[in-house]
């Protein structure tokens, strides 16, 4: 039996996990309600912003922190591109597949010129705080950990903040609920989309800054984090910001918590048994939305 | 379908017809004709993706459903023939045959889980069949070997390499012409019919009464099987497994852009891309051997495809020759601006309908 | 439909053609052999993907031996070419390039290929066109019990023998000032998993205790849940089966826990230039095994780190030495054999001087057993005042083992 | 509840055809089937009409299967259907058409039809599409439809009437009893409109029964034998043509009163 002092430590390891899961989870949730589509490419932006974080800080050797006041509205801005260039030039009738073999596309040329730049060699940032760490009621937690979770919780809190009083955010949440309606009370959906999806871009930035500051990165790390964010936004329900930031939570902790008794691979298939559960028992997701009924 | 059964002459089908001989004895003779073991290994690569890649089209090109895993049915299948072979001690072609069951056995709670909701959640649980897949075979070292690899006894010991190159080309394009008539046969049975419906509007097809859900699954496990085959005898032939390589996104994504690029809803269609992008990848490795820019390139061709011809090179090279015939085709249409303005909607109401589908289990 | 077969004939016949220039493209080249011709020698290397860094490595390696080979006039006064070809780290490549090395290019001799993973593989088939097979990167026990027979390492020890010396060591302590406990870590990969548990088997037998024992996937990134694993096992000692990266991440992962072992180990990594910087520093005590040290006096390493820093203007590590230990071993095959074609009887005669000899490289003497294991040992490094150093074995040590190590 | 109207009942007690009993299915808050408990008649031209958003949609998708209602049944002809998949009920004889009409695509007009011919036994399944007979009555449709010369081009190269008729000639070919008809003079010119009316009433001539939504009323009232009013989720009349339209509550319905 690990001993209690291991577990807490655990827990604390899956909050703090659970929190950047919950992030990107929320951002692949956003393009999936505004547009309906699987972003294959979401973790291929977040490697490619925790790079330049890394670059940034070696070229310079400014803070991480500090790129995200580029990456953000960079991210942004490429986001809403990707909708309005790429996406809505689709086939309707097809949009779904296509659009998950399009941002697959878009994964693949990430991954392969950031193998380019940069060889395939794993990197990390060296930061002065590196490896200090702070008592927390017998828990002890990195620092770079704790910031990358408070980067996650801001980030998240904003997201909220920004959907629940704000009039783009009462728009954006029309449009995820029902797009028809949401045009027949004036909104332009189209704008929308794109806005919708600029923001989830722009939370890969977020969450690519906070992962850069406590492991390493390499071009083809994005898989190891689609698999388990598809997982949370299918187990959290299609399309619900608040189900996937709870199931990324739950399973972020589950996955901490499994590394006790289990090897860390193991532990990883918890997102994958979660899925297949969630798809074979309740198909529309545990604290979701009503959209995934529809799909 | 009725497809050639009223052409205005028959030259077109006598065409067809010696084309496709010509076509086989060209594979036939292929070994004979190769300078070194080499080429013919290279032959065996490209029969080998022609295989995975007219396997993925059953469900791809049937149904339009676009799965990113079946490269784990692939993995499993060669880990199937090499567990069954090695651990079993079964003789290694009926372990072949026997692992191909397997995962068509397998493939039904895995197509239930996957088919029962529509769209997203398909290709969802596609990426996560590798994904976890990968994770298990890593980790259950006691039974597959893990990261150290799975070594598959020889079929033929004792059979000079150059010899067994040769037997397993011969094998594979067996494979392949099975492939290609089990695909013919239901491209042309009502069953196909059923699919493609599916695959234009599955509401509607299920409103004419095609139990969709069980057709979709029935072709799934039908794909599953034969991209099991394929792995198998690529286990047989390579001898040596890793989880790595067997279980990876990308040799699934290759299958899905060779049958894309060389058009899914024609029988030929991936067996042309896959000879297309097989050869490509061999001759890039021979010119420009060292950069990882292949996947930049793999990438950057998928959203071509994607974006600019999604039905293939068939299909855009079909329009271009029509483009220069110029037949009357256009007589047959008589649209009014308002009729257009109505073909809109009923693209925008694409997501109405969509609003109101429910999930059905069997 | 008319339109579909006229189609379908066109492109029956396109896939025609196209075969047919496969065919043509890839026949061609092929030569002759002839006195005066080079010795063209065939690897095929992992210059991209995931094991590019260390394939590199390796090809620096290689390069730098043919290059000082040719310097001196060549082997059996022909020059030698190398014909390197990129397999993407890739178990499929690295098969397919090697047929073609031997098959299409008609190579007179090959070298092995970076990692254990790609080793395998690639051993099949070179043994199976009956050449010899000497590889500077297959350490991992695997390698040596699949019945080559034409397959040697040219390293000092393989993987599970890498901690031979720190194992005699530790088991001449006294047993009260020995470590009691031990945490074990290892990367899920034959050749780091195999350094850990070759020690792990040795200190088992002795009786100390085993109180965790992970095994990590290598696209691990956090290591936090391992790291509170074994501090929270507040084990004596800590052994790493690392490669480079995820042993960074696993000691600082450790120092953020603030977990202080009486003795820590790691493979690879502390031996790597970049180390000290990656954590910060604070190194003191960690002690790792090496193959390699460019302060080695045997007579071909000073030529061998001369004229290597004087061509990439650096001194080389571990992965260039092994690399050149292989051409090495090669070569005195090929001088005592006095022949160098893809002739069986030629290959014959290089695998059976090679299993009955002792080759000078850079690694020091080299002598197979007749599964092709080398007979030799690692020497055990520590970082001791800011710097790495030779600790065990007692000959060729610079510097004192540390024990208890200081705080990191 | 339902208040039927005490319209002068007919002189034979109609055959029950589709029928519900409060059916009930609401999306989030907004409930749109109210315990809706309805029945149609066999054998006749039904229609039902209501202002938009009254649920008529919503119905026909969950009494086809398209949707599970939350509560209530559904019987067709005695025999219950609650909760079967749309293919089941389209086995037991119920058609349908879509609101903005559905066909294949990019599959040929004769394919269209072919593709609701529904094979029995595996062999079946297996057996060429297109046979002689298949072929034949699908032809007959085509030729009744007046599209016969089209039958080699692509679905989505006709005209939206084209299509509109192509649909129908769709779900003739799966041999419903009872055809479900959603709108079927939505966006169509009044000479195709008249095509379509007489099509329906030889066919029901023939002895099918339909079930028409639909928002033009000069259609509804000459075409229809029944008539079944709907607002907010539940019928709040029914009655012949007649009956209807001299109805308070329907004009109440309609004029938003």
């Amino acid at each position: 039996m690990p001993s209690l002092s291991l577990v807490f430590q655990s827990v604390v390891l899956g909050v703090l996990l659970g929190g950047l899961y919950a992030l990107l989870a929320a951002g692949l949730t956003l393009y999936f309600g505004v547009m309906r589509v699987v972003m294959i490419a979401h973790s291929a932006f977040l490697i490619l912003a925790a790079y330049l974080a890394w670059y940034a800080h070696r070229e310079t050797g400014i803070d991480p922190l500090l790129t995200l006041v580029v990456t953000v509205p960079l991210f942004f801005a490429a986001g809403v591109a990707i909708q309005r260039l790429l996406l809505t030039r689709l086939r309707p009738a097809t949009l779904t597949m296509m659009s998950v073999l399009l941002t697959f596309s878009v994964a693949l040329v990430i991954e392969g010129l950031l193998g380019y730049a940069f060889s395939g060699t794993q990197r990390r940032i060296r930061l002065g705080y590196s490896s200090a760490s702070i008592e927390f009621f017998g828990a002890r937690v990195a620092v770079v950990k704790l910031i990358a979770f408070g980067m996650a919780a801001l980030a998240l809190l904003g997201l909220y903040v920004l959907m629940k009083h704000s009039r783009f955010g009462q728009a954006l949440r029309a449009t995820i609920q029902h797009r028809e309606a949401a045009q027949l009370l004036g909104i332009d959906t189209d704008r929308i989309a794109g806005y919708g999806f600029g923001l989830g871009l722009a939370t890969a930035a977020v969450g690519g800054t906070a992962l850069s500051l406590d492991t390493t990165i390499y071009p083809s790390l994005h898989w190891h984090w689609i698999g388990p964010l598809m997982a949370i936004i299918v187990v959290g329900g299609l399309g619900s910001v608040p189900g996937a930031a709870i199931a990324a939570m739950t399973l972020g902790m589950l996955q901490s918590l499994l590394q006790l008794e289990l090897s860390t691979t193991w532990a990883q298939t918890v997102f994958y048994v979660a899925l297949f559960a969630t798809l074979a028992v309740r198909p529309q997701g545990f604290f979701g939305g009503r959209l995934a009924q529809r799909f | 379908m009725r497809r050639g059964s009223e052409l205005p002459s028959r030259t077109h089908g006598l065409l067809h017809l010696g084309a496709l001989l010509a076509a086989v004895a060209v594979a036939l003779s292929f070994p004979s004709m190769a300078p070194s073991p080499y080429e013919i290994t290279v032959g065996i690569a490209i029969l080998n993706y022609a295989v995975l890649s007219t396997s993925w089209n059953f469900v791809g090109g049937f149904t339009g459903y676009i799965s990113l895993g079946h490269g784990a049915f692939a993995g499993l299948g060669a880990y199937g023939t090499g567990l069954l072979t090695a651990k079993a001690e079964l003789p290694p072609f009926v372990a072949l045959f026997v692992a191909a069951a397997l995962v068509a056995v397998l493939a039904v709670p895995v197509g239930y889980a996957a088919l029962r909701v529509r769209g997203a959640s398909f290709v969802i649980v596609s990426i996560a069949l590798v994904l976890i897949m990968l994770l298990v075979f890593q980790s259950w070292a006691s039974l597959t070997g893990g990261s150290r690899g799975l070594v598959v006894p020889r079929p033929f010991p004792g059979m000079l390499r150059a010899e067994h190159h040769r037997t397993f080309y011969f094998l594979f394009l067996a494979l392949l012409a099975t492939a290609l008539l089990s695909w013919w046969v239901i491209d042309r049975s009502r069953f196909g019919m059923g699919l493609k419906a599916i695959r234009e509007d599955e509401d509607k097809a299920q409103s004419l009464g095609t139990p969709t859900y069980t057709y979709k699954l029935v072709v799934f496990v039908v794909s599953a099987a034969f991209t099991a085959l394929a792995g198998g005898l690529y286990a047989l032939w390579f001898g040596d497994l890793d989880p790595v390589f067997q279980f990876s996104i990308l040799s699934g994504a290759y299958m899905v852009l060779m049958a894309l690029l060389g058009g899914v809803r024609h029988l030929y269609g991936p067996l042309l891309g896959a000879v297309a992008v097989g050869y490509a990848l061999e001759y890039a490795k021979v010119e420009y051997g060292d950069t990882p820019l292949h996947l930049v390139v793999a990438g950057l061709l998928l959203f071509v495809v994607v974006m600019f011809m999604p039905d293939g090179v068939i299909p855009a090279a079909g329009a271009l020759l029509a483009r220069f015939r110029r037949t009357g085709e256009t007589s047959i249409r008589e649209v009014t601006a308002a009729e257009l303005r109505g073909r809109r909607e009923q693209d925008d109401g694409t997501e109405v309908r969509g609003s109101e589908r429910t999930t059905r289990g069997a | 439909m008319t339109r579909t077969h006229r189609l379908q004939a066109r492109i029956a016949l396109s896939t025609l053609s196209l075969m047919l220039t496969t065919s043509a493209c890839v026949s061609g080249s092929g030569s002759q052999d002839s006195s005066d011709d080079p010795i063209v020698i065939g690897v095929s290397l992992p210059l991209t993907g995931d094991f590019s860094e260390p394939g590199k490595g390796v090809e620096r390696g290689y390069k730098a031996w043919a290059k000082i080979v040719n310097d001196k006039g060549g082997l059996l006064g022909r020059k030698v070419e190398l014909k390197i070809l990129d397999d993407q780290s890739n178990a499929d490549r690295v098969v397919s390039d090697y047929e073609q090395l031997i098959g299409r290019d008609e190579v007179d001799l090959v070298f092995g290929p970076f990692s254990t993973r790609l080793v395998v593989p690639s051993a099949r088939v070179v043994e199976e066109y009956g050449m010899l097979f000497v590889e500077p990167a297959g350490a991992a026990p695997e390698v040596f019990t699949q019945g080559f027979e034409n397959l040697f390492y040219a390293a000092p020890a393989v993987a599970d023998d890498h901690y031979n010396h720190l194992a005699e060591y530790i088991l001449a302590m006294p047993e009260s000032e020995r470590p009691k406990t031990v945490a074990y870590a290892a990367m899920d990969d034959p050749f780091a998993q195999g350094t850990a548990y070759g020690l792990k088997e040795r200190l088992q037998k002795a009786g100390i205790r085993t109180v965790t024992d992970e095994v990590y996937p290598p696209n691990t990134t956090d290591f936090g849940n391992i790291a509170a694993k074994i501090a929270d096992s507040k084990a004596d000692m800590v052994v790493g089966g690392t490669q480079y990266q995820d042993g960074v991440n696993l000691i600082v992962a450790l120092q953020q826990l603030d977990y202080q072992p009486k003795m820590a180990a790691f493979s690879t990594a502390p031996t790597e230039p970049e180390f000290a910087k990656a954590i910060g520093n604070k190194t003191e005590g960690i002690l790792a095994p090496t193959g390699y040290t460019q302060k080695a006096d045997y007579p071909s390493n000073k030529e061998f780190v001369e004229k290597y820093t004087k061509q990439y203007g650096k001194a080389p590590e571990e992965d260039e030495a092994n690399a050149y230990t292989t051409g090495q071993v090669v070569a005195a095959a090929v001088e005592a054999a006095e022949c160098a074609s893809q002739d069986p009887d030629c290959q014959d005669k290089l695998v059976k001087w090679l299993r009955g000899n002792t080759v000078d490289t850079v690694v020091g003497p080299l002598k197979w057993d007749d599964k092709g294991r080398p007979q030799s040992a690692h020497m055990i490094q520590q970082w001791v005042d800011g710097e790495i150093q030779i600790v065990l074995p007692d000959a060729q040590k610079e510097a004192d083992l540390v024990y208890p190590k200081p705080k990191w | 509840m339902s208040a039927p109207q005490e319209a002068p009942e007919p002189e034979r007690e109609p055959e029950p055809s589709l029928a519900t009993a409060g059916l009930t299915k609401s999306f989030g808050g907004v409930t749109a089937l109210d315990s809706a408990t309805v029945a149609f008649h066999h054998g006749k031209v039904n229609a039902l009409i209501g202002p938009n958003g009254s649920g008529k949609t919503t119905f026909f998708n969950c009494v086809t299967g398209m949707i599970r209602p939350d509560a209530g049944r559904v019987t067709y002809r005695g025999r219950d259907l609650t909760g079967s998949p749309p293919h089941r009920i389209a086995r037991a004889g119920v058609g349908r058409s879509f609101q903005l009409c559905r066909v294949f695509p990019r599959m040929t007009v004769l394919e269209n039809l072919l593709a609701a011919v529904r094979p029995g036994s595996l062999a079946g399944q297996l057996a060429r599409a297109g046979g002689r007979a298949e072929t034949e009555r699908a032809r007959g449709w085509l030729t009744r439809m007046g599209i016969e010369h089209l039958e080699r081009a692509e679905a989505r190269q006709l005209s939206w009437g084209q299509q509109k008729l192509l649909e129908l000639a769709g779900v003739l070919m799966s041999e419903p009893e009872l055809i479900l008809l959603d709108e079927p003079a939505g966006g169509v010119n009044p000479a195709l409109i008249d095509r379509i009316c007489d099509l329906v009433r030889e066919l029901n001539a023939e002895g099918r029964t339909f079930l028409i939504v639909e928002h033009n009323m000069d259609m509804v009232m000459s075409l229809s034998d029944h008539v079944v009013v709907f607002d907010r989720g539940r019928p709040i009349a029914q009655g012949p043509p007649s009956v209807i339209q001299s109805d308070e509550r329907v004009l109440g319905a309609y004029l938003g009163v």
